[in-house]
């Protein structure tokens, strides 16, 4: 057993390496290192914690026993998840931290003593509310996370469940929450302990189900904020650095990451966490995740991103390229790529924006070379083995519909194969249809990042993404 | 089946069959069967031709009897449209419906410039690639004509100002002009009474003069209406002052069906500078401009006013290109490969469209 | 003049959340869904409670209430770290093999 | 001091003082004299003349017998110079040093052509301001020629591809032409002797051509040196290759005081494609192609070869404005305000080298 | 299990040191010297240690060595904090003129 | 007074103010918000320090009057200094708090007791090291930032003083300050404290001496930066947390700013640190002081920055832009700069490029609108009412030689006034001539900056850091 400054010391080193692991993860290069980071810092955790309980009884046995049978499980899910299951998979891994959080703070309830924070009925004041908010917001967590791997995996509807009412409901369980933490410590009935517990579950699940299917990744990530939070609470009841350090770490990284992904998808965050708040709102969120819900839709740096680890793009503009006079910011872009090594062609589309040679006109005037820029029958076989399609203001152009469907008044139109590429990037400003007025499948799919964006504002981001 | 074409009329510089098409022909299984000396006025030399397929026989009439399907710029000569096969096919590029009925021999006769402009029929549309090309080109005859320099220039002997382009109607035609006369260094504007036009011209780096308080008067196939009275005298008193400031004005405006609308009046030209262009390619429609004449250049107070009826004799080879791969896709799309002949399908809005004598 | 461990644990904590806060201000949008899954894992730092729940109490009573809940806790920590990490290398194994390629 | 101008004869069309420096002589304190009915022919109207100072006179050996000082674009006609004032001075775009003898009365001339190449003379150098516009009409006239389109067009009716342009001579012709090119969409090439001249092709976004392993052909002044048989069959290997690619080939290549050199001969044009333009502006030293000949246009083997002597005259109000400052500038430059009068300083580089005859 | 207030105070230490670094990384660099100059004047916060040396020691004697020099420490350090604070401010204040101005 | 566990609160909350006055600073918008929190802090600090000491004796009053002192002091300086001063003014209010520092350390060392630290002679270990750290930290900030100002008055000469064995002295030295706290811890004789003290003086002297002029703004940072140590040190001695937060905080935000100037100069960073270190090095800066001495080069940023804050700005195209082809760079960067509501015109010389029209021609490539183009005579009296000029690739077109030296070659020519804007900004790769091959002195001149690289590059650079 080791003495209570030497596990604070180590438990402080583990909270650093956390963050070094957190700061690996920001940037690409880092991000594998990060990843050992977190890991080295989660086994001194768990080592200091064995030597300062110091109870080496048959009990280490079983602790291992269980530590491994998790480790197991664990380790057999993430290796047979398939790669598009990450946003549930995560959603899943997140209820059982909220639900172990739940589990310790019971077990703190249950037995007081042994955490040296008092006895039964005599507990702490401080630890009592400390374990209460523990267990509320882990349940939280768990019930919300639950609601949120339901619908990405598609068993629950991922549109937005609201009802009349909805909001005064949050608001009663809210203030009924604090209410019972009173209670609890005013008379130290284990009765009101069960009951937070509870109406924490369905407190989860209510904020989780107003929220559509396309927000769900700021809401794991807002969950992921929760079980910090409730891992610093039960750090406090506990007395221990650890918990505390890195519940906080994670529940504010957490919380800063959902932002930073609101403002990336151009999306309120107060719309999205407060989902069914406001009438307004609800109804806003619900058009809109009418309107967008099967599209994925990116920024500027997920498109560098995308391109940069390209081997091969194909650009096709458009006649919104011309409208936003995006060629030469195309060209700029096109320049970079081409530094890292990326093979880059043009692709024109014979009735490309709105008079014969109209692209050609402005791939000139930004003086792309005559030999990158290809005629549709010459590179259309070349999209199957190309990485990234950049589609900037094309949109008819690409139009699958007018190989398939007879009725389409663009059926029989040659049209260029960017979806046999790895991904589709679109830039355009909206989901609205081009020149002929049909709407482009192609947005819907699921190798498709749509760009909102004006061309040129968004080429331009673009280049500073690509540096 | 065989696909036949004969020798056009001067001055008609242009022909229906490339040596390229030709080529497709070929692909399709079709024969092609021209009269001797085709193509040679733009160097297509009868080898390349031949050598991609194509039979030669010494006489028109002989093409003409020969063949299933004769493929023109413009109508045949009297004595062609006399010889031709029972059942048999003639596609010409631009007729008028009333001149249809001059043989009363039992062919079709398909005439490109009444396509429907839908999207399908682009690749046979020759209005819109003929168009193109005399956009461009009339930029180019405006300033081989200007006796001045048309970019800005900067030099130790003073400076040069940009010419200021001016181009009137804003379709296919008008688009390429601007863009042709932007890529000179010319300040170009442009007009036209479709809204959309607006986008369009200034998606070419253009700028765009509206029309005060005007709607949109664009049809649903994408032409443009005639105009009010009301809307004539805004437009006019816009013209004014567009016209006075520039240089060398196109006229590029059209009403399908109608007269060309004039835009340009006796006035307007009076207050150009000396040296200005006004180049009329509307002219053969009735003109876009007063005094324009059909193939006749005229000088008015220092100002050059063309008229020509047929720019594309100024660029034969490439608009020749374009026509026959227009030609070739009509004809592609009328042959059907199974039935091995030419099926005159009148559910095909373009087939349907684009026929006006019925065998 | 003793100040109460408890002012000290808190300022650890506030200082914590800035650090939390600053530290992934910059992240590359690509790396959100690796990042969010480390944190995942991280977060099961609960385990450390879990633990001293699972070993409280006297030697002999190993299956007491407050045990078990110890020992269910364990379990499903353990799951997410195991299974949060290993994910997240995979993850991002695979931006490193699409550089690689290139090379 | 009476600064006069006379009549060009045709088919000079440009003129040697405009209404514009005719205020700045008048700004210098000048009288301006000219011979009534001056610049009309270019849309320059005599009130402008008048409004800005210039005094009108019918007769033009009337302007020579009352100016201090006559400028001309061509040598005036034997008349006017036997008419000259004593001690007065004659400024004239470009005579050659053995003709200067014509008349015996003692007057000075001073040729514009010979001026040094220094940064003071940029502002009077007719070389420069001449050969630029040269550069740029030669372009938009072999265009004009050209039965096809330039630039490229990817259309529904099939790929229009960009000509290929070749520029012989990247001096201050060849650069505007390469600009011109450019501008218009071609693919542009250009080769020279002097080295400098990559770098300043390639600054117009030009391709620039190579003779392999050849050295710097440049003279301290910065024209071109006559080049070395070896350099020649180099060249004409380069060349061989080069020129049955390019769809147009515009020659501007000079040697001061030499003839111009042969750089295309008879074998490359024999494999020229047809319809394709060839553009000597070296025509009338000689030429830079074999058949050239001035102010002709001849067709070999479906290539047009166009030679022009003097092709200003199709943009001459441009080179008119030029020509006028550059002459305005020399003048400044030899008219002494205090003394008020012209002084032939001959330690002033500028006017010791212009100065072909002292009197 | 009682811990020593110095190891919470190096953790507290520790993790100011993470904040200090995080929290300027993205600074932009026309306000490196406003940056410089404010942090110059935050550092004299070491005058809370001056004060308690001046103050310090049995009220009757004020003038101990160690009173004094915790004087002239406050002296320094006050100059410091005034001047510090000013000057960053009238920085400041020029970059919003120009912004103004040009309003 | 005040309870500790009251006052700690407080000493956090003023530790939080100073991150968020640091966080404010690095953002324009916020900068003056920043400063505001940072007053805010230290007015916490001072008031709960008073409160916690609790000792209202008539010293008070002594410790009131001093801080108005002083306050007057540096309120005086601040508003006289002007506002080039800017860069000494920082060195020599460090040196003030390197001061405080080690004044702060005596009065401890002397009077242990008071601070229970123990009594003289018999001073607690921990506290000993702690407390001579902070003195030796404090003197070496306070000596290293009188060089420093003395350096960036020009009282001393900017050039930097280097001798041969200069590293091993500094070894030595260093050497010698451990060897004497363990000294003095050993012994606890007043007299080693006071070498420790005296020794740290040498050592900041011998620390700036060798780092040049040019590299002073990093060594102010990194002088910053100790003296953040310092009070951390001090902090630990008197238990006071206030102090060791922002000491920390203080003294890593010093390095880490130090650490980006230098990648923002593109200076390695250990090099201006170690100054003297390493015999090439040392050679190294000495040559690159004598090449570049006479003119003031800058970067992207400078330029970037100078033409925010500009309300004009006139761009003068030479042959160099076309040559480096930086014509849609420069319409980018010039967009930026109308978002910004600045005004930009191009001036073009007649003879600019290597053809008449030249510059012409690849504007109007880069569709820049011709009327914001003009002539030399046009344009030529509107520099003297222009902030900044921004000449790209242009030599030759702007030498003044042409108005003064009759012998020169390019005499006569007309050229633009450009040396009459507030400053000129000569984007070109060297200091090498133009066409006609002379000299220009502008580059030399006060109000010149020089960017040194292909006109393209830098003006994309530029646009960069335009955001
Ligand atoms: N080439 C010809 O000769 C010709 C002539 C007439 C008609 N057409 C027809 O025009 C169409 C051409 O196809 P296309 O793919 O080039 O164009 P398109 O199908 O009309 O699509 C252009 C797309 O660009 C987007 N866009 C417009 N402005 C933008 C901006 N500033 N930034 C970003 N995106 C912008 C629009 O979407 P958002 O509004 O969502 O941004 C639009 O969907 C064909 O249908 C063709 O038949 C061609
Ligand atoms: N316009 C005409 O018709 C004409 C014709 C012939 C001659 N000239 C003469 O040319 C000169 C024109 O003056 P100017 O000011 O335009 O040009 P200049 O005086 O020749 O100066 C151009 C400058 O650009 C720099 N440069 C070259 N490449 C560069 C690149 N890639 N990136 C950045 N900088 C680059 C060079 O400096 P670094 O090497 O240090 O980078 C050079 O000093 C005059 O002397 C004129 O008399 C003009
Ligand atoms: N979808 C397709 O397949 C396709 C193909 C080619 C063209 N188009 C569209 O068809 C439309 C017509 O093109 P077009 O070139 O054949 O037209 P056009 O030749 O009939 O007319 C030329 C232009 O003149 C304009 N005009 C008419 N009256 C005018 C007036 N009084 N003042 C000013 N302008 C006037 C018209 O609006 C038109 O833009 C355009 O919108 C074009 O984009 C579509
Ligand atoms: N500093 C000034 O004031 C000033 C003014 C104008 C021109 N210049 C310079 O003077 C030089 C000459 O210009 P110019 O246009 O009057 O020259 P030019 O008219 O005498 O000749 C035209 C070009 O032909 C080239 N040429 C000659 N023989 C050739 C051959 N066998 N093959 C290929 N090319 C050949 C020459 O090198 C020259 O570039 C250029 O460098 C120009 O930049 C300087």
């Amino acid at each position: 057993m080791i003495s209570a400054n030497i596990s604070a010391i180590f438990y402080l080193i583990s909270g650093i390496l956390f963050i070094l692991a957190l700061r690996g993860l920001s940037s690409p290069e880092s991000s594998r290192q990060g990843n050992l980071f977190g890991i080295m810092g989660m086994v001194i955790a768990i080592l200091v914690t064995f030597l300062s309980v110091g109870n080496f009884s048959e009990a280490v046995i079983y602790v291992l026993a269980f530590l491994i049978l998790g480790g197991a499980v664990g380790s057999y899910i993430a290796f047979k998840i398939p790669m598009t299951a990450m946003p549930e998979l995560v959603a899943g891994f997140h209820s059982l931290v909220g639900l172990a959080a739940v589990f310790v703070a019971i077990s703190a309830f249950q037995s007081p003593s042994v955490f040296g924070l008092g006895t039964p009925g005599q507990i702490k004041l401080a630890s009592l509310i400390e374990m209460s908010i523990g267990a509320s917001v882990g349940a939280i967590t768990f019930s919300g996370s639950i609601i949120a791997f339901l619908k990405l995996r598609g068993i629950m509807s991922g549109s937005p469940v609201v009802f009349k009412g909805q909001h005064y409901l949050n608001l009663l369980i809210g203030i009924s929450i604090f209410v019972l933490v009173f209670f609890l410590c005013k008379t130290q009935l284990s009765y009101y302990f069960w009951i937070i517990i509870l109406i924490s579950f369905i407190v989860g699940v209510l904020l989780i189900i107003p929220i559509g299917g396309a927000d769900m990744p700021v809401v794991i990530s807002m969950l992921n904020s929760y079980s910090g939070w409730a891992a610093a609470g039960i750090g406090f009841t506990l007395e221990n650095t650890a918990l505390i350090i890195t519940g906080a770490l994670v529940g504010s990284s957490g919380a800063i990451l959902s932002y930073i992904m609101c403002k990336g998808m151009n999306r309120s965050f107060l719309n999205v966490i407060l989902g069914g708040f406001g009438g307004e709102s609800a109804q806003d969120s619900k058009e809109k995740n009418k309107e967008q819900k099967p599209v994925k839709s990116g920024n500027a740096e997920d498109a560098a991103f995308l391109m940069k680890n390209a081997s091969s793009v194909i650009i096709v503009p458009g006649y919104g390229m011309a409208v936003a006079q995006a060629q030469h910011a195309l060209r700029e872009m096109v320049d970079k790529l081409k530094k890292n090594d990326i093979k880059v062609t043009y692709a024109i589309h014979p009735v490309a924006g709105r008079m014969p040679g109209h692209m050609n006109v402005l791939l000139a005037e930004a003086n792309v070379p005559y030999d990158e820029v290809f005629e549709l029958e010459d590179i259309n076989n070349d999209f199957a083995n190309t990485d990234v399609a950049f589609v900037i203001g094309a949109n008819d152009v690409t139009n699958p519909v007018a190989k398939s469907d007879p009725k389409s008044p663009i059926f029989g139109m040659p049209v260029l194969d960017v979806e046999k590429c790895k991904s589709v990037l679109f830039v355009k400003r909206s989901l609205s249809p081009g020149y002929a007025g049909v709407d482009n499948e192609l947005f819907y799919r699921e190798n498709t990042l749509m760009l909102f964006a004006d061309a040129k504002k968004m080429t331009e981001d673009i280049v500073k993404n690509l540096e | 089946m065989i696909v036949g074409s004969t020798k056009e009329i001067a001055p008609e510089k242009r022909v229906s069959i490339t040596p390229d098409t030709t080529k497709s022909f070929k692909d399709l299984g079709l024969r092609v069967l021209l009269q001797k000396g085709y193509g040679e006025e733009l160097g297509f030399k009868s080898s390349e031709y031949e050598s991609n397929g194509a039979e030669f026989v010494n006489n028109n009439i002989d093409v003409v009897q020969k063949s299933n399907l004769i493929c023109k710029v413009n109508l045949p000569v009297k004595e062609e449209l006399e010889a031709f096969k029972e059942k048999s096919n003639l596609i010409v590029g631009n007729i008028k419906k009333e001149t249809a009925n001059l043989s009363n021999k039992n062919y079709n006769i398909f005439s490109l410039n009444l396509l429907p402009r839908i999207t399908r029929a682009q690749s046979m549309d020759i209005l819109s690639s003929q168009a193109n090309l005399a956009g461009y080109r009339a930029v180019i005859d405006s300033i081989y004509e200007y006796q001045k320099a048309v970019p800005m220039m900067m030099t130790a002997a003073g400076t040069v100002p940009a010419a200021k382009v001016l181009i009137i109607g804003a379709g296919v035609a008008g688009l390429q002009a601007i863009a042709t006369a932007k890529r000179l260094g010319a300040i170009v504007s442009a007009t036209d009474v479709r809204s959309a036009a607006k986008e369009q011209v200034e998606s070419l780096g253009g700028k765009f003069l509206s029309v005060e308080g005007s709607e949109n008067l664009e049809t649903k196939t994408g032409y443009a209406k005639e105009v009010t009275e009301e809307y004539k005298k805004k437009q006019a008193k816009m013209m004014e002052a567009a016209v006075e400031k520039n240089d060398i004005i196109i006229c590029t405006a059209l009403i399908p069906g109608k007269p060309a609308p004039r835009i340009i009046n006796e006035n307007m030209i009076a207050k150009m500078k000396p040296g200005s262009i006004l180049f009329d390619l509307a002219a053969s429609h009735g003109g876009n401009a007063a005094y324009s004449e059909v193939d006749k250049t005229i000088e008015k107070d220092g100002v050059k006013i063309i008229g020509v009826d047929n720019i594309m004799n100024k660029l034969p080879l490439t608009a020749s290109n374009l026509f026959a791969k227009n030609i070739f896709s009509f004809v592609r799309n009328l042959y059907s490969r199974e039935k091995k002949e030419f099926s005159v399908n009148l559910e095909d809005e373009i087939i349907k469209n684009t026929l006006i004598k019925n065998k | 003049m003793e100040i109460d461990p408890f002012i000290f644990r808190f300022s650890i904590f506030i200082l914590s959340i800035f650090v939390g806060y600053y530290v992934v201000w910059s992240v590359t949008p690509s790396l959100h869904t690796p990042l969010m899954s480390v944190t995942n894992a991280i977060s099961s730092v609960i385990i450390v409670g879990a633990i001293i729940a699972a070993l409280a109490g006297s030697p002999g009573k190993i299956f007491e209430m407050s045990n078990i809940f110890g020992f269910l806790a364990i379990v499903l920590a353990a799951i997410n770290i195991f299974g949060g990490f290993l994910v997240t290398q995979r993850m991002l194994q695979m931006y490193k093999k699409k550089k690689d390629k290139k090379k």
